[in-house]
């Protein structure tokens, strides 16, 4: 008795009652001035993406020979590029690309390891094997071989990129996921469930996944800065999205030629995708302790 | 355990079959061919083409250039280069300590920066020290390893040469310098020419693990055998140490464990940067050659070596966490 | 009591139960070098309204037999008979099955998902019988003050109470679906003494509210002893006594009986003080099962062990009034030598 | 064009290697096979090929039958102020490694640059007038048609291991070279010495080569009269070899290879490291006349130009590449001592097959292309100001050079207005057109401006990234309508751009263009038989002109050399082709 924690040691022991779930997690949630920051940040970079053409005052690829490397100033207020781009106007239509290309990474990948990695690590046997050993294969190959091969097959696509890098990213995810699967199935209360007449679907949605979701928060958080990051790889390689798409990564990768005499090309894109990065660091550890319940009512 | 590490090695090779299998008709899909590659925009004759084709057995069908390769393999022969001639044994022997030597360090490095940070940034959670840790770690993450490594070239190398400072306080900019080593310890000024590449590869990675080991810090802390234990008055480092870390271990485990399998492709770019000769940016420069020997002939050491890094990773869940049984089915 | 539920038809049927994990060797092709026998071949029934015991020391194969019986593991051979359907080959998330024969379990920590909350936890039960979410949730108030909660914990989550408390939320899971037959396994070893009593007489309580049958498993005669109409002892997966209370407690016949109920305390002090000495305490482990002794399998921790011991095993035989024993001896005492100060009761624990 | 490019593209620095130029990308060399073909078109009686140079040696050597002794050796190259001390190159090898530096197998410009430091030929070319020097021959001369050439050997030339390098070491090391066996891609390079078809075909294993070692003389019969062969003899193919290497295959340069230049190897290379030198003690002087000035000499490998120009600013080297974008930065900072002008050209080419661009009706619409683009505001942007804009195909120091080839149309900057006139002539609707490049950021950068620069007279073009490592196999199978492609000189010759890159029957590789026209191939095959060096000069001018006129290509720019030198450095000689003259080379 003495080694466990009373009720009446947790905060208010009547909040339970009053407060539905989900109420108090968003309660929870709102509290956290960071999550919530970073929630008005991404926000405002959707609407950013999403208002691009109303909010910005030249056209994403509208080169301009003469305002070469300009600095910020009051008509370009992130400055401009070699092509004498409109940085902010780049920066805005980019996060079109990038934000889309990250998200569908993420989702994608992130159901693919999902089915993939929970299955395997709940059913084990042949089916991990095989699915683990596959994720070695991917894991394995030098990824330039796996990209030269999409582009050369499907042509230097938007979509053929986030095909490239989830074929290469998928295997993190899987195998977080399994871990954390292995982890959680061998504990009593999913025998409990099973006893309980639990379906295996059930028992995977109701009781192994919401256990095993918090390396994968974190993992989904940094997936879309990494996504992000491949691109300005893939560009570095010469094999990614094609110029003149305002893509985040390209412009990072791109600004390494100027890295001293025009700083404001790395600056604003490095500092959106980091801070794009952060945001959604910010919310998962924010979903994180909403989400906990042995965090419930806790300041 | 023992038929366990043999069955899973049987596996690893099957996983190294099955990836130069794949490259293998990945490079068939892919256009071009390496004779038209090295030769440009020049058209090779076609007696020297078929020399060419002949002794590298270009002439045979694809399953022939198959079997061949598998042949030669198996007999301890990767083969030769087609653009430079060098052995792909030589290459390996003289890539592969580079790229581990590289990959040691920046292992280290990511461990104990990311480990250690994630620890205290999850015991002190939202504190300074959290949101600042977490937010250059992140930073760093973000930052593409080709500017990271500039910065650092020129933050740490060049500008202390203009300024003249002392010998000591300036870092070599490229290269593998005097390439000494017991193991992988760097002798003399090695450590030097190590020290900006492995900061450079274990940034990449390092805040993804602060971040991982941060989470699942937070996750044991607040399980009930971590509550128990305080309640029990123990210290609190010790409730740490012991109790916590131990268990917040096993998903950080699985990131590094990937990682140790990937590094090899993350360090092309640093390699790159730096001049480090390892296997990474060295199979990269043959993939873009269309190099099939190298290639295959390389990547599938690493394939091996990524199959081991993953045995490793399951090993070590079953010492970190004993409910993971590596054989036998739980009894009572 | 048990005269009058001797007419009745059993509830729960278990013949000859079995269960064998494969042991292989072999880097690819694995060869079964050889065989765990964790449950060999274990039959006894349980009437309705009644409380069978099932004892026996950790490893014995008393909770495998639990989980076989509720098909949480698949048994090698045997048949169990529930409620007169022969359930030996029915699919493991049968529905009916699941919810007339329902478990609670010994972690009262581990055993609830601590991401739900106890109204999610006690209505999964019913919730997956078909039961309407809003109706089982009606239910769970009413089952958590049976179970002797309040109303308002049903929005609490596990970690927020204690051992006990979450030990009755686990036998209110298992009560929601009406279940016929419930299984204990060891529900209250986790628990501090005071709190094993209260939850003890909950269950008794309910048993009689609800008219339950339980199957109670312990590794302690003592916890038994209460509330078991009827009790059988296992020593390395199989039956080595059983019969009713009274039978196994004033007159146990095998040796590893009597060497448990000498590790049970008694409450009178004095009382306590002579049997101190009188203690029988058994030598080495238990065997690996393995690789089981021939014969009778106890022979290598009994002192009075003959060669017959080693070469023939010992059938369940009926010593009268359905005490069954299997032992070549049924009766037999412990030398005095082997009576000694036990150090703990980790021998039998 | 420029296959080093590739190399450098597959080596991965795609985005970084398109900035660095031509030359110091390095160039693979490409053979002159043109030769033998021009053999067979051409009237039988003008088969010598002019002299690539306008050195009175050569010139001579097509049209008299005496002996033309050539300057005399020793004493007239580069001086050395001091002697001593390492000279550290990051320049040679700044995108990748060489491949080989077997020089029977080399096919680039960065391999053959250790090369010449290494080993010396017969004959080579001057760093500063460009004309050709004797080296390890003293002198040469042919006969009447320029099929029997003879060359007088320097007495006391030897290996850095002491033998003696003779007229024979010279038979065996080219009848190696050759032989099918090694597969040597340039081995075409010595297909007009007789013997060679037969050694090819397996029929034979010697050339028709008479090696006197008693007094010095190689006599080489050719199988069609060529006049260029002292030209030629200064490639690497031809570079002579020590016993171990004559009979060596292709793991030759896996071990320290003996040569007979002015450094020796120190030791087998270390490939994507270093291959260090050391000065050669033995050397006999080459056309400097002293051994190497420098003690040692490395060629230090590096993958990323960036990070190599950082090297060389924390001072580790004594060269280095100038990254794109950073030319008027670093030639502010450490002078533009070693950025003269390079022999190559950078161009946007036009397919003349094709159903909308090609042929002569399009002339118009090409030449509107060609006044629509602003080649000053790509100088600039893409360049920082430093290259020469073009007035025509042909770059200034080849010899026949003339300025203003295109000014018909063309002006530095853009002139939409002239290309508005032009479409208006053209009179026909312009459909959007395809513009090919290969995936780099600057040459992104160059279609984009190009694409700006058309889009303002009304012409859409779509801009499409291509696969860097098959693009010129691409351009020359799938026919792109506009693409990008850049030229740089194997040797001095008029003929070496202008009538390989142009000609209907020329390499189908070399003609990207598909250029074909039957009076500019008339002109340029009655160049190339034309003995007079000012009258050929006006037919392959004449040609070029008409093609120009054709706009079949739209000149761009000049090359230049990006090469930094340290402060420390003293002389640095280096010709236009791209070879530095390392046995002259010096430090402060």
């Amino acid at each position: 008795m003495a080694a466990t924690v009373t009720p009446a040691a947790v905060g208010d022991a009547g909040l339970g009652d009053l407060i539905p779930f989900w109420t108090d997690v968003r309660r929870r949630f709102l509290r956290n001035k960071l999550a919530v920051g970073s929630v008005v940040y991404v926000v405002l970079l959707s609407l950013i993406a999403i208002l691009a053409p109303l909010i910005t005052f030249y056209g994403p690829k509208k080169i301009n020979p003469a305002a070469s490397l300009g600095k910020p100033s009051r008509a370009h207020w992130m400055g401009t590029d070699l092509l004498g781009r409109d940085v902010w106007t780049r920066l805005a239509f980019g996060a079109r690309i990038s934000l889309s290309v990250a998200l569908a990474v993420v989702v994608v990948s992130t159901v693919l390891s999902l089915l993939v990695g929970a299955l395997a690590g709940y059913f084990g046997g042949w089916w991990d094997t095989i699915t683990m050993r596959t994720a070695d294969v991917f894991s394995t190959l030098p990824y330039i071989v796996v990209v030269l091969f999409f582009i050369s097959v499907f042509g230097r696509k938007v979509w053929v990129i986030v095909l490239a890098i989830v074929a290469l990213g998928w295997m993190g995810s899987a195998r977080l996921f399994r871990a954390g699967v292995l982890q959680v199935k061998s504990q009593e209360y999913i025998e409990a469930a099973r006893a309980s007449g639990c379906s295996t679907l059930r028992i995977l949605t109701r009781h192994v996944l919401p256990n095993a979701i918090q390396p994968i928060i974190v993992s989904v958080a940094f997936g879309i800065g990494s996504a992000i990051l491949l691109e300005s790889v893939f560009g570095f390689l010469g094999v990614g999205i094609a110029e003149p798409t305002p893509a985040w990564g390209l412009m990072v990768g791109d600004a390494r030629d100027h890295l001293f005499d025009a700083p404001h090309l790395f600056f604003f894109p490095a500092g959106a995708l980091v801070l794009t990065v952060l945001a959604f660091t910010f919310i998962g550890d924010g979903l994180r302790d909403a989400l906990d319940p042995k965090l419930r009512g806790a300041k | 355990m023992a038929s366990y590490l043999i069955r899973r090695l049987g596996l690893a090779l099957l996983v190294v079959w099955g990836a130069v299998t794949i490259m293998f008709v990945m490079f068939f899909v892919i256009p071009g061919n390496t004779i038209d590659i090295l030769s440009g925009e020049k058209v090779v004759r076609p007696e020297i083409r078929r020399t060419i084709e002949k002794e590298w057995g270009l002439d045979k069908s694809v399953t022939g250039q198959y079997v061949h390769y598998w042949n030669r393999v198996l007999h301890g022969d990767l083969g030769k280069s087609y653009s430079n001639n060098r052995s792909v044994n030589e290459l390996f022997k003289q890539r592969a300590a580079n790229s581990a030597r590289l990959a040691f360090w920046g292992l280290t490095i990511e461990i104990v920066f990311g480990i250690g940070i994630g620890v205290i940034a999850a015991v002190r959670k939202y504190s300074l020290l959290d949101v600042v840790t977490g937010f250059v770690a992140v930073a760093l993450a973000g930052i593409p390893v080709f500017v990271l490594g500039l910065l650092l070239q020129y933050g740490l190398g060049v500008r202390p040469a203009q300024w003249n400072w002392p010998r000591w306080a300036r870092f070599p900019v490229q290269g593998m310098g005097p390439n000494r080593w017991f193991v992988v310890i760097p002798l003399g000024h090695q450590w030097k020419y190590l020290i900006l590449p492995a900061i450079v590869l274990a940034c990449v990675q390092t805040g993804f693990i602060t971040r991982i080991s941060r989470t699942s810090m937070l996750e044991v802390l607040n399980a009930d055998y971590v509550r128990t234990a305080r309640a029990k008055g123990l210290r609190s480092s010790t409730v740490i140490v012991k109790h916590a870390l131990r268990n917040a271990l096993l998903p950080t485990l699985t990131v590094i464990g990937l990682d140790v399998i990937g590094l090899f492709g993350v360090a092309v770019l640093t390699e790159t940067v730096f001049n480090w000769p390892g296997l990474g940016s060295t199979i990269r420069d043959y993939a873009f050659a269309q190099d099939v020997p190298v290639v295959l002939g390389l990547a599938s050491i690493v394939v091996l070596f990524g199959a081991m890094a993953s045995l490793l990773v399951d090993v070590g869940y079953s010492i970190l966490d004993p409910r993971v049984r590596l054989t036998t089915e739980k009894v009572d | 009591m048990s005269a009058e539920l001797a007419a009745v038809a059993p509830l729960l049927e278990v013949r000859n139960l079995t269960k064998h994990f494969p042991i292989t060797k072999g880097a690819l092709l694995r060869r079964r070098v050889g065989t765990v026998k964790a449950v060999d071949g274990v039959s006894y029934t349980v009437r309705p309204g009644e409380t069978f015991g099932l004892v026996g020391e950790s490893g014995c194969g008393k909770s495998t037999t639990a989980r076989l019986v509720l098909k949480l593991m698949a048994s090698t051979a045997g048949q169990v008979i529930f409620d007169g359907v022969d359930i030996t080959h029915i699919k493991p998330n049968n529905k009916a099955l699941r919810r007339d024969l329902q478990i609670v379990f010994q972690d009262p920590y581990a055993s609830l998902d601590p991401r739900m909350t106890v109204r999610q936890i006690v209505a999964e039960p019913m919730i997956v019988q078909g039961t309407a979410p809003k109706d089982a949730y009606g239910q769970v108030d009413d089952l958590l003050v049976r179970c002797g909660l309040a109303r308002e914990h049903a929005a609490r989550y596990p970690h927020e109470f204690s051992g006990g408390q979450r030990q009755r939320v686990g036998v209110a899971r298992a009560l929601g679906t009406r279940p016929k037959l419930i299984f204990l396994d060891e529900p209250v070893s986790a628990l501090d003494v005071s709190i094993q009593a209260q939850v003890m007489n909950l269950l008794e309580d309910l048993q009689d509210e609800f008219g339950l049958t339980y199957v109670f498993i312990a590794h302690d005669l003592s916890v038994v002893s209460h509330i078991s109409d009827r009790i059988a002892v296992m020593y390395l997966g199989k039956i080595v006594e059983t019969g009713s209370r009274s039978e196994v407690f004033e007159r146990p016949e095998h040796p590893y009986t009597k060497a448990l109920l000498s590790a049970v305390p008694v409450p009178d002090p004095r009382l306590e003080r002579a049997r101190k000495k009188t203690r029988i305490v058994l030598r080495g482990d238990v065997p690996s099962p393995a690789d089981p002794p021939s014969g009778c399998r106890f022979r290598t921790r009994c002192a009075m062990a003959t060669d017959l011991c080693a070469s023939d095993e010992p059938l369940l035989t009926d010593q009268g009034g359905g005490h069954l024993v299997a032992c070549h001896y049924p009766g037999i005492e412990w030398p005095a030598a082997s009576s000694s100060p036990l150090e703990s009761t980790s021998a039998v624990a | 064009m420029n296959t080093r490019y590739l190399k450098a593209l597959a080596g991965g620095m795609l985005a970084l290697a398109i900035t660095v130029p031509p030359a110091t990308s390095a160039v693979k060399k490409k053979k002159v096979t043109r030769v033998t073909k021009a053999t067979t078109t051409v009237a039988p009686a003008t088969t010598a090929i002019p002299a690539t140079t306008a050195t009175p040696a050569t010139t001579a050597a097509a049209t008299v039958t005496t002996a033309v002794k050539a300057v005399a050796a020793g004493g007239t190259g580069t001086k050395c102020n001091k002697v001593g001390g390492t000279f550290i190159d990051n320049w040679t090898l700044s995108t990748s490694d060489a491949q080989h530096i077997d020089p029977g197998i080399t096919t680039e410009l960065i391999g053959a640059q250790v090369i010449n430091a290494v080993w010396d030929g017969l004959t080579r070319v001057d760093p500063d007038t460009g004309n050709l020097l004797p080296d390890v021959a003293e002198s040469w001369s042919s006969n009447a048609d320029s099929t029997v050439w003879t060359f007088k050997l320097k007495k006391g030339v030897k290996f850095s291991n002491g033998e003696d390098v003779l007229p024979s070491t010279f038979k065996k090391t080219w009848e190696r070279n050759v032989s099918p066996a090694l597969g040597s891609e340039y081995a075409d390079l010595a297909n007009v010495i007789k013997g060679w078809q037969a050694i090819q075909d397996g029929k034979g294993k010697e050339l028709a080569i008479v090696a006197d070692d008693a007094n010095l003389t190689l006599t080489v019969n050719l199988s069609s009269p060529y006049g260029g062969l002292a030209q030629r003899v200064s490639h690497t193919l031809f570079f002579p070899l020590s016993k171990d290497g004559q009979i060596a295959g292709k793991d030759y340069e896996k071990g320290v290879m003996i040569g007979n230049g002015a450094f020796k190897m120190d030791g087998p290379r270390q490939p994507d490291l270093q291959t260090k030198l050391v000065r050669n003690d033995s050397y006999f002087g080459g056309i400097n006349g002293h051994p190497a000035c420098l003690d040692t000499l490395v060629f230090k490998v590096s993958k990323d130009p960036i990070s190599a120009y950082a090297d060389f600013e924390a001072g580790n080297s004594s060269n280095g590449v100038i990254p794109g974008g950073k030319f008027a930065e670093a030639t502010k900072k450490y002078g533009d001592r070693a950025t003269k002008a390079v022999l190559s050209e950078q161009y946007l080419g036009i397919n003349w097959k094709d159903s909308v661009v090609g042929g002569f009706g399009a002339a118009k619409l090409r030449q509107a292309i060609g006044a629509a683009i602003d080649r000053a505001g790509i100088n600039s942007i893409v360049y920082n100001g430093s290259r020469k804009i073009s007035t025509g195909f042909t770059p200034p120091g080849i010899p026949g050079y003339k300025a203003g080839l295109t000014q018909n149309f063309q002006k530095e900057g853009a002139d939409p207005a002239l290309a508005k006139r032009l479409i208006s002539e053209y009179a026909k609707p312009i459909p959007k057109l395809t513009y090919w490049y290969r995936t780099s950021s600057v040459e992104a950068t160059i279609a984009q401006l190009i694409q700006a620069n058309l889009k303002d007279v009304g012409i859409d073009i779509d801009i499409q990234a291509q696969n860097p490592t098959t693009y010129f196999t691409d351009v020359r199978n799938k026919n792109p309508q506009l693409f990008r492609s850049g030229w740089t000189w194997d040797y001095s010759g008029y003929d070496n751009g202008a009538n390989q890159l142009f000609h209907t029957t020329d390499d189908a590789s070399n003609n990207l263009t598909d250029f074909a026209v039957a009076q500019y191939d008339q002109l340029t095959e009655k160049g190339q038989a034309e003995s007079d060096p000012a009258k050929q000069a006006a037919d392959y001018q004449q040609a070029e002109a008409i093609m120009l006129d054709q706009a079949v290509v739209i000149p761009l720019v000049w090359g230049r050399f990006q090469t930094v030198l340290s402060p420390k450095v003293d002389q640095y000689p280096q010709n236009a082709l791209g070879f530095v003259d390392f046995g002259g080379v010096s430090l402060k």
